[in-house]
């Protein structure tokens, strides 16, 4: 449990959980709030999450990018009420080696986006509220992304 | 007939965010004859009111796992329809 | 100017120079003392700079960072006495598109490695001193490293 | 002969870290024959006490640039002999 918060992310925090004097290489990624989505501005957004899922998935996630690379890796998603600039996720990978410590970083990022359930709703300046992604679009976009998911999954597991 | 010979299961069924707003539910108890797939517990809530709205393969978790359609239920599982995922 | 510093490095002030309401994804990189080198326990390090030419390498490689890629770098290296676990150098590149993010900052970071004349020198656990890359084998690997450099250079500047 | 006509260029040669310590010196002012080269400079350094401890072909940079050893040298410039690079 914790990869969940509702507080602000500390990036210097997390880099300390995993810095340690023999793992000199460190990358991380944020993942801050824009203040536009398919062309309409933003005013703030609203995270929520299967969070018994999340905490498994992404421990998941992580174990997967320890035993493939030699990394220590941290991963803090932040839900709740987020406004412009705010961090929503955050990533850090140490590693002996810079080159796996970017890879590692990368992987967990794009398996946190592809794999996580967390939804987001964006409240326009307008006062319209729209859950990102569930428009027609997003159902044809969510058939794929569904087949691309259950289909690693399937390999991962059988 | 052997298949019906053994009592319905229940699974519970969580949704989440459009999903939610969709059907007007966050969770319902369904009960399934056996042997039941994650597919047939989609058949069901297409029959709910705003079911029909669901896209034709929606992404689906069995007690925290992503799953394909064809996934068996046991009694006692928790099946999560997701919607399209936006975190990150 | 501004790419060296004898200060310790603050990572949320580099963020917060990069990080806009347009620029979502930020991916950094830190570079750490590490305690060991060959083999040997290392007890601190002494960073040198030829300062006027690390900052001028330094505009050179952000500016093609953020000619090639849809990002703004920020970059700074530390110098003068440095101790385990303290950060030597920072990268930090911010995009609409994580994907450039993590592109540049992985460039910038090799570059500086490549081109950015600082050295260091060790000194161990048992009081002893020593540059490092200036043994035998660093002398030949210089070589090497020399050709890499000047021909990559005789490409960009011809 | 045209080449020696024209008088010889003043450039400043700057050394740093294991270098530095090699040669005994941060920097050192050279008078070369022109035309002169990076090349050239070389040559007068490794007649320094120490110089034959440089390596046989030293990353240089002229006037803070990356430089071949087949750059030409002008008056007043600034050259840098640099040992390998370790920041990072």
């Amino acid at each position: 449990m914790g990869y969940l918060t509702t507080s602000p992310i500390d990036l210097p925090e997390l880099v300390a959980r995993v810095q340690s004097p023999v793992r000199g290489g460190i990358a991380s990624f944020l993942g801050t709030v824009r203040n536009h989505h398919g062309g309409r501005a933003v005013a703030r957004l609203e995270y929520s999450a299967y969070g018994p899922m999340v905490e498994a998935e992404c421990a998941r996630i992580v174990a997967e990018a320890q035993s493939r690379w030699k990394v220590a890796v941290v991963l803090e998603h932040r839900i709740g009420v987020l406004q412009i600039g705010d961090t929503a996720v955050a990533v850090v990978a140490a590693s002996p080696h810079r080159d796996e410590a970017f890879v590692a970083c990368r992987y967990v990022i794009e398996e946190v986006k592809r794999r996580v359930p967390i939804w987001k709703r964006e409240v326009y300046a307008d006062g319209s509220v729209e859950w990102v992604g569930a428009a027609a679009g997003g159902a044809a976009a969510q058939q794929g992304g569904e087949q691309q998911v259950t289909a690693d999954f399937g390999e991962a597991t059988s | 007939m052997p298949a019906s010979a053994a009592p319905p299961l229940t699974v519970r069924v969580l949704l989440f965010a459009s999903y939610a707003d969709t059907l007007g539910l966050d969770s319902v108890e369904l009960s399934l004859e056996q042997p039941a797939t994650v597919g047939h517990a989609l058949e069901r809530l297409r029959a709910l009111p705003g079911g029909d709205r669901l896209p034709p393969k929606p992404l689906c978790a069995l007690n925290l796992t992503h799953v394909r359609p064809d996934a068996p239920l046991s009694g006692g599982d928790e099946l999560a329809v997701l919607p399209p995922l936006a975190g990150g």
